[in-house]
């Protein structure tokens, strides 16, 4: 009899022996290479291989990892937080030819210390009602062209790219170094019959950030007043008599200069340098230039230990732009709520 | 799943060293038509530049009021078989930990009874089991809950709760992120399973300020490690980082939030002001052998990140600087039996904890609840002199 | 003035070294009724700690739509002689240089017409004229127009405009603030005289970045002297600064925002990345005679200052971060007249320009006035995707 | 005939021959002693002595005030921006004779440099319609009690101190080091009569910031939603009928740390510190003594060159309470329109 709320399985039990051994009695850690950590307690060292994964995987390719963790691992692994693999080694002797059969499994190793690890992301068109782009498209094609940046941990820090199909942000991306967002940018086109089944029209009027849509009792459905509507989508996931999605102009934006952690600095949102990129799938070339652009701006010019909204603050965002040729345009000035605190109230400035 | 399907765009996403979703879609595709046609679908969308999922339905399984997100495709005589394609999410162990044996489980079932793909892991942290039809889903829920998993939250519930790998191989951790989440999933199952709340609630755990699960970004209440006393230093450890070269001047001391380290540079000899510290962690990331956390440990709590919709994007900010965070929770637990009653009185429909603190006042929500105003809670005071004096404060 | 009046409380404000407001009083009301009521008005506020003026009435000269704030007390029976107790804004002169003559002039008018008090000056800026009865407002305007004075701003109008000192007397004055200050005022006199605006509008001007008008405080429109090219540094007054002992590594370098300066101890010189001076006058404050702003000097024009009610305070943000400030400063002007316009036909009753932009967007402003969109404008972009996008982006 | 829209006087006519002379060519300046500088230019050296003034003062003060620069000034004098009065002396053997006559007449020197000026202030009690307070009053009793950094210029900078006599904020308090600012406390009481006879209802219930007011077709007049009213004040200045000054509980707020000039740090907003003290006519020795605790706290504590706002901030907000030792409250947080950015979004912080 299948039981209810039978809660997750019991994390004690996944535990490798000398994880269980050092539990919460972790010393240090090195980093011995790129994609290898060797965290250090007193029962010993666990070697931790990080492999990147594009998860959305298949059961077989679970299955083959479950094999090389039963090869080397003792059958232990995790996922991280990132949606990187980590192998958990005990035996030291199992690293190298862990990595080596990874390799050639296509399971590149990586994405530790000051490096770029996987990108968080979301459906997309694979699975979701609302997007206006793909995300494991523009991943792979971002992953690819900044690939080398996953094998290196000489970075000046961690740079952290996340991934949101559309303005719910699955991805979380408003608080990465790059976030890439689907963003939609026209009026949503009412399909009134939709309205009037399916949607609850005082909680359709409601949801609107901007308060663009009216009642229309009459036709016992909604208007927009578009001038002041911005696309979010939000009435959408209200009615699906609110199509958003649109072909020709939906694209991509991308935010930078985010930041959760709080080592030296507050975390921070990401903040817009590019409102809008075509959706030229299958490989979002304007995108993957774009976001190569910016991290090989900060690469060249931060300092040791400096996140990219770190160095982007330091030297002024207006300074990112001159350095960077991005135009700065209206668009990329903040009209909503929050957007006082963003107004330059200072005659200091650079050029 | 007779002919080779064509997928010229698609099969562009397969070259080039990252892993390819592509690949995955196609290997599952072989054996599975929902895959190959989902296959097709997603070509279809890179051609036309538009998803082909309709607006979600509902749909689920017996005692549950959540954990599955209905799904179906706009061409449903292109690709019958994704005319239905629900997903499901599966509550993740603490942590991501697995023993391979746990895993074939999943996969097994989920090659039975469904598309064979998944998302190893969602955003919010589930195990995503992508594409099932509607008659499939009580089966599944029958055999996961068997193998001794369950679902995790959808809809105006409480999400999966998610925390960093913490004292499972971290030595920054500053309480047991991994007990703490399954501790309350556990704790939470109703408020999981059966929806019942203006909106979502997410729970993100962390063990240190490093927040490696990005609780502040994205948990209506963050958990983050940290300690009351002062950091301590192994003078010795220090002379070794200098020896192997570390700037410690200008990496550490100089990055230092509040400037509370000095380095003497001829004795190799580092101090703190210890008072001044505000344990961001990034000392200790810099020179963890020489720089331990203190030894009073426990967590700072912080209420109200969610993403962009409606009223933006909101961060966490701290409503109790420090609390024991030892099982069974019951201080934290009995705080936030107060903040959600509060919510559930007071927010209006898919409004969520931070908006509605937001719209109501900091004051008004700490006055309910009974948690005390500090300084912690804010960068700085307000700058308006907008006041709501309380009866009792005036005299009549 | 019979009796000298009983104002047990107000004597206290007599004593100690500061300048007491009461005696001045207390002078005026010797010779002048008005000034005695008003005494015995503030005895009577200090004792039941209200105050007791009524709700302004509209008064006023011929010709004129502001100037005079009309004030009734609400105890005309014991204190007759401020049952009208109107106040008026004499508009002061450029940076409030003035002749002994000139003053003498207006002491002479107020001493005859008004109570013979006044502020000296306005928190606006102008000459303020405490007291008088509505049938000496006429005879007031004609004398002091006589003598070469008009009245200021108030209600929904251009308010004085005022000014710092400038090149009248400092060195750091990078536009003539007191030409552009009499240039304005007397450009706008039918904005400043006729009321006919959403709600006020003040324009203040500083010739450096110290912006000792306190104008991004407190104007709407504040114009801030600035310069476009490098500061220029006499490396022989550096070493007579050091010599005297400043410290130039601490008190000058390490201070500036964005350490651009670099400072040689062994030779004494002193360099700057000038690329990166954000001209914010801390070096030249601390070292003037060793450190000289650049050569091509202008102003940057901030927009949106005001205090408190209702949106809350703003400060003045950049629109223009460089514009030459000369007579007849026509582009300024032209400019002004765009956002005028702009405002005038958006603006709701009693929302300044600021509240305005504020609510309709810095997008929406631009694109009205034609203001380009410069990084400069922001501290940093939006957080949030929610862009207007314009018919002329969207592809059909 | 008197001339409509003359303008103001031409200050070029009020211009003492030296300044002329130096006009927009001064070269530098220097501090000869509190009170006094000493601008030099092409043409010579420009003495401007600062005296205090009450700013509320009578014609025969100002006659005063003008004998003594006729003697000494050849009959030139300006205010400043903070209402005192600058003597321009061309000649420096008249600097000493002029100050100590000052000084005998009730005119202290100083105010200049790093020093504590003239406090800027609005009406109160003696002439506005709306105050919650008196404005001269607090002025005098909190400058007698600063007197001595009235007359020293070596405190760590410039300390700016503003009154508002109610939260219109005449006096622009909203950016000074220290703003004392009038506040009610009670919900307004309403006069149907007069609000009926004098006001136009819908205005009137607009002007609400926290929207408290509702309109009362039946009554034709208004109801207030008690709870939302924050006193603000604003209904008062559209409506005659909305009554808001309360002898019982009118008093006086304390903000600190802001900062108009671009000097080092951006300008900012001052915050609030203490909610509320009570109107204790005449002297206020709360709010001296709360005033004196706060300046002599930053006099203790702060680096040279660090105006109060910039020590709080560097020290953090959270220790600026724990060393002073005032009490935080429910009060002290936002929780109007831009609340959010004030929150703490960081776990990093001081006890
Ligand atoms: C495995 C993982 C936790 C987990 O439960 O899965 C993890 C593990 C560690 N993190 Fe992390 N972090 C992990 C996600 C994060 C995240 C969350 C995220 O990226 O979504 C953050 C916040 C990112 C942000 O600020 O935007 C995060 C911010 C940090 C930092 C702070 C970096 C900074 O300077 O801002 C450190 C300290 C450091 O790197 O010096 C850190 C340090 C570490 C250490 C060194 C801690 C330790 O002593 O073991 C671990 C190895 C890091 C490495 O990759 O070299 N970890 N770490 C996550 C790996 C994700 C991945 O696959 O790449
Ligand atoms: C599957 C997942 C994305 C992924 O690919 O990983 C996801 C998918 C959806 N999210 Fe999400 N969200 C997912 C994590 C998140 C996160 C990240 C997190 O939890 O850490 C966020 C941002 C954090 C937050 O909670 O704000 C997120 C913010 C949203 C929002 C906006 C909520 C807001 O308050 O702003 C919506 C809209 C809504 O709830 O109506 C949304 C709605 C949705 C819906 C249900 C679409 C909808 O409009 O109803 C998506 C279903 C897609 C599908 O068909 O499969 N999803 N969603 C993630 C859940 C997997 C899991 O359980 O592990
Ligand atoms: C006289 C003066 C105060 C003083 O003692 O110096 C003053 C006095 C009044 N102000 Fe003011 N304001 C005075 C400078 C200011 C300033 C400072 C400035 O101009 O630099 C401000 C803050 C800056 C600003 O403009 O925001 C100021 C912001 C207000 C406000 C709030 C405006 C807002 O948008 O928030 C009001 C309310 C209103 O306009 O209805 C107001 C309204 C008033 C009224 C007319 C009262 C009312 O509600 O109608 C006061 C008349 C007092 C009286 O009976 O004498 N006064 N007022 C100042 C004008 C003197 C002059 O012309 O030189
Ligand atoms: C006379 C006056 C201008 C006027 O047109 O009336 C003036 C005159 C000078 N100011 Fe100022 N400031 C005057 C009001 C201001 C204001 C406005 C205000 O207080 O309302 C400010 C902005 C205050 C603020 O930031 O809150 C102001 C911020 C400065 C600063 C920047 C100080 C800082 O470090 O933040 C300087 C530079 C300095 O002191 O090194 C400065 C420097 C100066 C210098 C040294 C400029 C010069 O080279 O001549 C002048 C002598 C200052 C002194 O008192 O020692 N002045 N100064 C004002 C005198 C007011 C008074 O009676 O006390
Ligand atoms: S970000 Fe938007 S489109 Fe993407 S998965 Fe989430 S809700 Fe769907
Ligand atoms: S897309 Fe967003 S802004 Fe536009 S009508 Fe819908 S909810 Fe409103
Ligand atoms: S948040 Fe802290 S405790 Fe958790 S994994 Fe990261 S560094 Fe370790
Ligand atoms: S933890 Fe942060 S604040 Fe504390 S000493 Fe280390 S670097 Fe400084
Ligand atoms: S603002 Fe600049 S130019 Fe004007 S008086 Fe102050 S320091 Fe001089
Ligand atoms: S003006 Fe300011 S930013 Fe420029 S060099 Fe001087 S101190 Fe630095
Ligand atoms: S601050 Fe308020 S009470 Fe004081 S003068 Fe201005 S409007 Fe009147
Ligand atoms: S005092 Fe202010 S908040 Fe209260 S009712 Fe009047 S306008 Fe509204």
């Amino acid at each position: 009899m299948p039981k209810i709320d039978n809660g997750p399985p019991d994390y004690r039990k996944n535990l490798p022996p000398i994880v269980e051994q050092n539990y919460g009695k972790w010393e240090y850690h090195e980093s011995p290479r790129p994609g290898v950590l060797k965290h250090v307690g007193p029962a010993g060292a666990l070697y931790s291989v990080r492999c990147a994964s594009p998860r959305l995987v298949c059961v077989d390719f679970i299955r083959d990892v479950c094999a090389l963790a039963d090869k080397y691992c003792g059958g232990y692994l995790r996922f991280t937080s990132r949606n990187n693999i980590e192998f958990l080694v005990s035996d030291e002797q199992n690293v190298e030819p862990l990595i080596e059969e990874c390799e050639a499994q296509g399971l590149p190793v990586g994405g530790t210390g000051a490096s770029i690890s996987n990108v968080v992301h979301t459906q997309g068109w694979v699975h979701c009602h609302t997007p206006a782009t793909d995300a494991s498209g523009i991943t792979k094609a971002v992953m690819d062209d900044l690939f080398e940046y996953f094998k290196r941990d000489d970075l000046p820090n961690k740079l952290r790219i996340a991934m949101a199909c559309c303005l719910n942000m699955c991805g979380a991306a408003h608080v990465s170094d790059i976030a890439l967002v689907g963003i939609h940018r026209t009026v949503p086109r009412m399909d009134h019959d939709a309205i009037r089944k399916g949607t609850e029209i005082p909680s359709l009027v409601a949801c609107c950030p901007t308060a663009a849509i009216r009642p229309d009792p009459k036709n016992k459905s909604v208007t927009i007043v578009e001038e002041r509507c911005m696309y979010c989508g939000n009435c959408y996931t209200m009615s699906p008599g609110m199509h958003i999605m649109d072909a020709k102009n939906d694209g991509v934006a991308i935010l930078i200069g985010g930041k959760v952690s709080n080592a030296r600095t507050a975390p921070s949102f990401s903040r817009m340098v590019i409102p809008f990129l075509p959706n030229n799938p299958p490989r979002w070339p304007e995108v993957t230039e774009a976001v190569r652009h910016i991290v090989d701006l900060w690469i060249a010019n931060a300092r040791r230990g400096e996140r990219l909204g770190e160095w982007v603050e330091r030297i002024g965002w207006e300074r990112f732009f001159s350095l960077s040729g991005i135009p700065f345009t209206d668009k990329h000035i903040d009209d909503y709520i929050f957007s006082r605190e963003t107004f330059r109230t200072s005659a200091a400035f650079k050029y | 799943m007779a002919e080779k399907r064509e997928t010229p765009q698609l099969d562009e996403l397969e070259k080039g060293p990252w892993p390819s979703f592509v690949t995955q879609i196609k290997r599952a595709g072989e054996k599975n038509a929902m895959a190959d046609d989902l296959l097709g679908l997603l070509e279809t969308s890179y051609e036309d530049k538009v998803g082909h999922w309709k607006h979600g339905g509902i749909v689920g399984v017996k005692g549950y009021g959540g954990g599955v997100i209905g799904r179906y495709t706009d061409m449903p005589e292109e690709f019958p078989n994704i005319s239905e394609f629900h997903t499901v999410r599966v509550a993740q162990p603490s942590g991501w930990f697995y023993t391979t044996d746990m895993l074939r489980e999943i996969c097994d079932v989920w090659e039975e009874r469904g598309s064979g793909l998944t998302n190893m892991h969602g955003s919010t942290g589930d195990i995503i089991l992508l594409g099932t039809t509607t008659d499939q889903l009580q089966p599944i829920f029958d055999d996961i809950s068997d193998r001794g998993f369950d679902l995790g939250g959808s809809g105006s519930d409480l999400r999966s709760p998610s925390c960093c790998v913490g004292p499972g191989r971290c030595e920054h951790a500053c309480y047991d992120t991994l007990d703490m989440c399954y501790d309350l999933t556990n704790e939470y199952q109703d408020e999981i399973h059966r929806p019942m709340w203006p909106y979502k609630f997410k729970f993100k755990m962390s063990g240190c300020a490093n927040d490696c699960v990005a609780a502040q970004a994205r948990a209506d209440c963050s958990i983050i490690g940290t300690w009351r006393d002062s950091i301590i230093i192994d003078q010795d450890e220090v002379k070794k980082y200098a020896a192997d070269g570390l700037d410690i001047q200008m990496d550490v001391c100089h990055r230092c939030p509040s400037h509370c380290l000095t380095y003497d540079k001829d004795t190799q000899e580092l101090s703190v002001n210890a008072e001044e510290c505000t344990r961001c962690m990034h000392c200790i990331n810099v020179m963890g052998k020489a720089i331990k956390q203190g030894k009073e440990k426990g967590a700072t709590i912080m209420i109200g990140a969610k993403s962009t919709i409606v009223k933006s994007a909101f961060m966490s900010w701290v409503i109790v600087p420090f609390m024991k965070m030892e099982p069974p929770y019951t201080e934290f637990k009995e705080m936030m039996d107060r903040i959600w009653d509060w919510w559930d009185e007071n927010g209006k429909t898919r409004e969520r904890i931070g908006e509605l603190i937001y719209r109501l006042g900091m004051g008004e929500f700490l006055r309910a609840t009974g948690i005390p105003a500090v300084p912690q809670m804010v960068y700085r005071p307000r700058a308006n002199p907008y006041v709501f004096w309380q009866k009792d404060e005036i005299e009549v």
